[in-house]
């Protein structure tokens, strides 16, 4: 769903990653706060010229992304629609994209170990009251890594599937994909373990 | 100590991915979505304090700004919203939901899975819910609950989904099902 | 071991492969081709480097991935859009088993491709027991397929698709996993084969028995035809690289 | 290429493996051993058939899964109990890939063993950039691990664990994916290598540099001792099974 890395590398990439968090908290804020049509249309433009300055290449993997999000563009523009609100509709909707577009490209251009630099910071002081940070840092980890794996291993199991059978998988490959996740997740536990696990940082 | 972190790390993507299923936002702000099913899974599989954390690390995420909520919402917006109710209840709900099944022994798994479920799911879920709906819209407790209502069969049928795959994957990977490790 | 495949394919079948300009992306990268090509055989090898883009070859010519242009038949089949033809025409086998083991028991997953082709559940059952049986592998019929070691789980793969019976195999680096009882085993199976087989490998040594040889290099056709001089000059490149000291480039 | 893992290691470093009446179990079935050894080595082959417990014995080394009953101690650390020793100890190479790499991108990956021995952030991306370029992979550092093929996996797990230096390192099927070049240069760099190896493979012919090799057979040792005469007997028994008509059994 959402890419962790772009095709590409980026100015972006060099930026600090807790600018970029931060410019995204603001630009949240300001988005849900504002509500006028012109602004969110200014917006969405702006939002589409930071798209274009990294090239081709870049723009085009990082519209195909955002188009997840048609069905509920969709359903918001009819609803609008039907309930005669469109003005409405549209801001709902630029709203959106906008914000997607935003963590999307900070997503795209900043390296989840530098994210998680920014968690670390902020995690710090409770790691007095007992929290592992070590833990929670790998585990945060963990999710941005199994969230495009899962989706991986559907395409592949409905790959295979498709490879024996002329019906779609469907429903079909939720128990599979789950098994298969359980068993993935039991891997990367051993892996883990194989590298130093959970254990506190040693100096060398 | 490594596996749970795994198996609580492959739960937070779960509810994450769950988040793309497509779904429908009813005209008062509220969707309707499948991460309410990963929520009931969080507990049914994980058990209580696993399943609590797995929800915990997925809002984490979430208000860093990566827009995993279904609709592809995220970042701190989101928490004082019209859902935030709900966002806080996800981790009561996954909590309850999993103590239900690591007590509750002497049935057949199906349907514990299924009842607890539906009491973590949607009795302590909405009763988050409904109040943060209220704070945030302005409206009493009993129009909030109406508004609520909508989800109901929804809701049980995710319920009865979660109580159908625990049992299977019980029988296909019993190692698995943290929920009733140990005794 | 009589592992013929079908009646219809008494006679020695040769299999015609005709892309026309195809090339595949992922992610908006040319990973293969465009490559044209017009070939029959009844043993094909493709040979290449690590990232040369043999797999995406094999799924391209299985139909699991949309050519990004051009067409990919195999026997006058589409066989991305045709899906129920290509079934009948080709059966693949990946490169890593556990991107193709859906099932939690092997007979499960020997039997899941002969329901697709139509078969009652239990004449399923029972056809993939005589598939087993054949492979001498009856004993495993109720094992968890998470039981097995990597090299079993290759072979219960292999034995999926040879229970469906296509008339053209994809075989993606079969070898990679097995030890040499059963990879000459399988050799000596493939050789009574009397489908076509497309055999993917790194090694030059696995491709001896084919016909003519694709060699890839980065996403392109680096050379093909007759089997002994493709392989003799692969064999000569990869030996002057071996010398070198640069370790594969990431193709493109 | 200067690949030498660290200075405390100048000399030709040895180890030494001690089992004491060590079984491994899987669901309550007796996968491996009881084996009891001990064996001081610098190059250790370990050979046998698929499903053999080769795989099964890797993990038990590096101290992955706990012995049913006896220990495993490597250069007198117990690798299952002792982790912080365990892992300047040893450092394992998974047969799957995929089994293997945890982080999104190349250097996030051969980066984080690195942190675990507890280097800080910047110094640790510093020397898995440095790793990189040993191998002449500079241009994969920011690669994501998804884009890669599989050969090409293998190699990014396996600059993980030498980046992080262990005194022996376990190999589990080191070449089953990798092309002939890349193959030549492993070699080359393992030849190199001044800590220990244990390498695991069904194919004699990768093991050729080992002092002795073990040969294991549904979980025993079937033979261990001299490279070349455990070899010989391998290829020999290998050669008669392949020329009868079953396909590997299942261990046990
Ligand atoms: N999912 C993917 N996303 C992006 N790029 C990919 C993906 N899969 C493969 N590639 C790229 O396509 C190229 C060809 O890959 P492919 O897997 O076909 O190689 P291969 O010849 O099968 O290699 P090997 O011998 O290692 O199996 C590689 O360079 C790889 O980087
Ligand atoms: N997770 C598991 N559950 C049950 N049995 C298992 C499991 N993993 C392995 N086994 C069994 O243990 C035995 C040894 O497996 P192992 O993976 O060690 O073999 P191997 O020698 O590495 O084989 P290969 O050459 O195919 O990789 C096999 O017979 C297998 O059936
Ligand atoms: O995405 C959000 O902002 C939170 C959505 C919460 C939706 C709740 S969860 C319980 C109930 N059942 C649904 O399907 N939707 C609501
Ligand atoms: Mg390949
Ligand atoms: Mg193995």
């Amino acid at each position: 769903m959402i890419s962790l890395t772009s095709p590409v590398r980026t100015r972006a990439h060099d930026l600090p990653a807790a600018l970029k968090l931060g410019a995204l908290l603001v630009a949240t804020v300001v988005l849900a706060s504002v509500s006028n049509l012109w602004f969110h249309g200014a917006v969405f433009l702006a939002v589409l010229g930071l798209y274009i300055l990294p090239g081709r290449l870049f723009f085009s993997v990082g519209i195909r992304r955002l188009f997840i999000l048609w069905p509920f563009v969709a359903g918001v523009l009819i609803w609008h629609f039907a309930i005669d609100a469109m003005a409405e509709g549209a801001v709902i909707t630029l709203r959106m994209v906008s914000a997607v577009a935003l963590a999307n490209l900070v997503t795209m251009t900043t390296r989840l170990s530098d994210m998680m630099e920014v968690v670390h910071k902020l995690t710090s002081p409770f790691a007095r009251l007992g929290l592992n940070l070590r833990a929670l840092e790998i585990c945060l980890a963990l999710v941005i890594r199994m969230i495009p794996v899962l989706g991986q291993k559907g395409q592949l199991l409905s790959q295979s599937w498709r490879a024996r059978s002329t019906r779609k998988p469907r429903w079909r490959i939720v128990l599979p994909l789950a098994v298969c996740a359980l068993d993935d997740a039991d891997r990367v536990a051993e892996a883990l373990r194989a590298r130093g696990g959970l254990m506190d940082v040693q100096k060398e | 100590m490594e596996k749970t972190v795994a198996n609580v790390a492959l739960f937070a993507a779960l509810i994450a991915v769950l988040g793309i299923v497509p779904n429908i936002t009813l005209g008062f702000g509220v969707p309707i979505t499948a991460q309410s099913l990963g929520i009931m899974l969080c507990g049914t599989i994980l058990g209580a304090r696993r399943g609590a954390m797995a929800v915990l690390v997925f809002l984490l995420l979430v208000a860093l700004g990566l827009p995993l909520l279904s609709g592809g919402r995220g970042g701190l917006g989101v928490f004082v919203g019209p859902t935030s109710g709900f966002l806080f209840g996800w981790v009561a709900a996954a909590f309850v939901t999993g103590l239900i099944v690591q007590k509750w022994r002497q049935a057949p798994l199906t349907l514990v899975a299924s009842v607890a479920s539906i009491i973590g799911g949607i009795g302590v879920l909405y009763a988050f819910g409904i109040v943060g709906m209220s704070v945030v819209l302005g409206k009493s407790l009993s129009e909030a609950t109406l508004l609520v209502v909508a989800f109901i069969p929804g809701d049980i049928a995710k319920a009865i989904i979660a109580g159908l795959l625990t049992a299977s994957l019980a029988r296909a990977r019993p190692a698995s099902l943290l929920s009733r490790q140990g005794v | 071991m009589d592992l013929r495949p079908a009646e219809h394919m008494q006679e020695a079948f040769s299999a015609q492969l005709t892309l026309v300009d195809t090339s595949v992306e992922i992610d908006a990268r040319c990973v293969l081709g465009p490559l044209s090509l017009d070939l029959s055989f009844r043993r094909l090898g493709v040979v290449g480097r690590n990232g040369s883009g043999k797999s995406t070859l094999a799924r391209l010519l299985a139909g699991l991935i949309a050519p990004a242009g051009g067409t990919c038949r195999l026997n006058g089949v589409d066989v991305y859009t045709d899906r129920r033809a290509a079934l009948r025409e080709v059966g693949i086998l990946f490169q890593n088993p556990d991107h193709q083991i859906i099932f939690p028991t092997v007979l499960e997953e020997v039997a899941f491709g002969l329901t697709q082709l139509g078969r009652k559940k239990a004449q399923a059952e029972r056809d993939a027991l005589a598939i087993l049986a054949r492979f001498g592998k009856s004993d495993w019929a109720q094992s968890p397929v998470s039981s097995l070691s990597h090299g079993q789980k290759h072979l219960v793969c292999l034995m999926s698709i040879v229970a469906m019976a296509p008339k053209v195999l994809v075989l993606d680096e079969p070898f990679a996993g097995l030890d040499f009882p059963t990879k000459t085993q399988l050799s000596r199976y493939l050789r009574l084969f009397d489908g076509a087989v497309i055999h993917i490998s790194h090694d030059p040594s696995d491709l001896q028995d084919c016909e003519s040889v694709l060699w890839l290099e980065k996403g392109q056709i680096a050379r093909s035809g007759d089997t002994k001089s493709v392989l003799a000059q692969y064999l000569e490149a990869m030996e002057t690289l071996g010398a070198g000291d640069d370790i594969s480039d990431l193709s493109r």
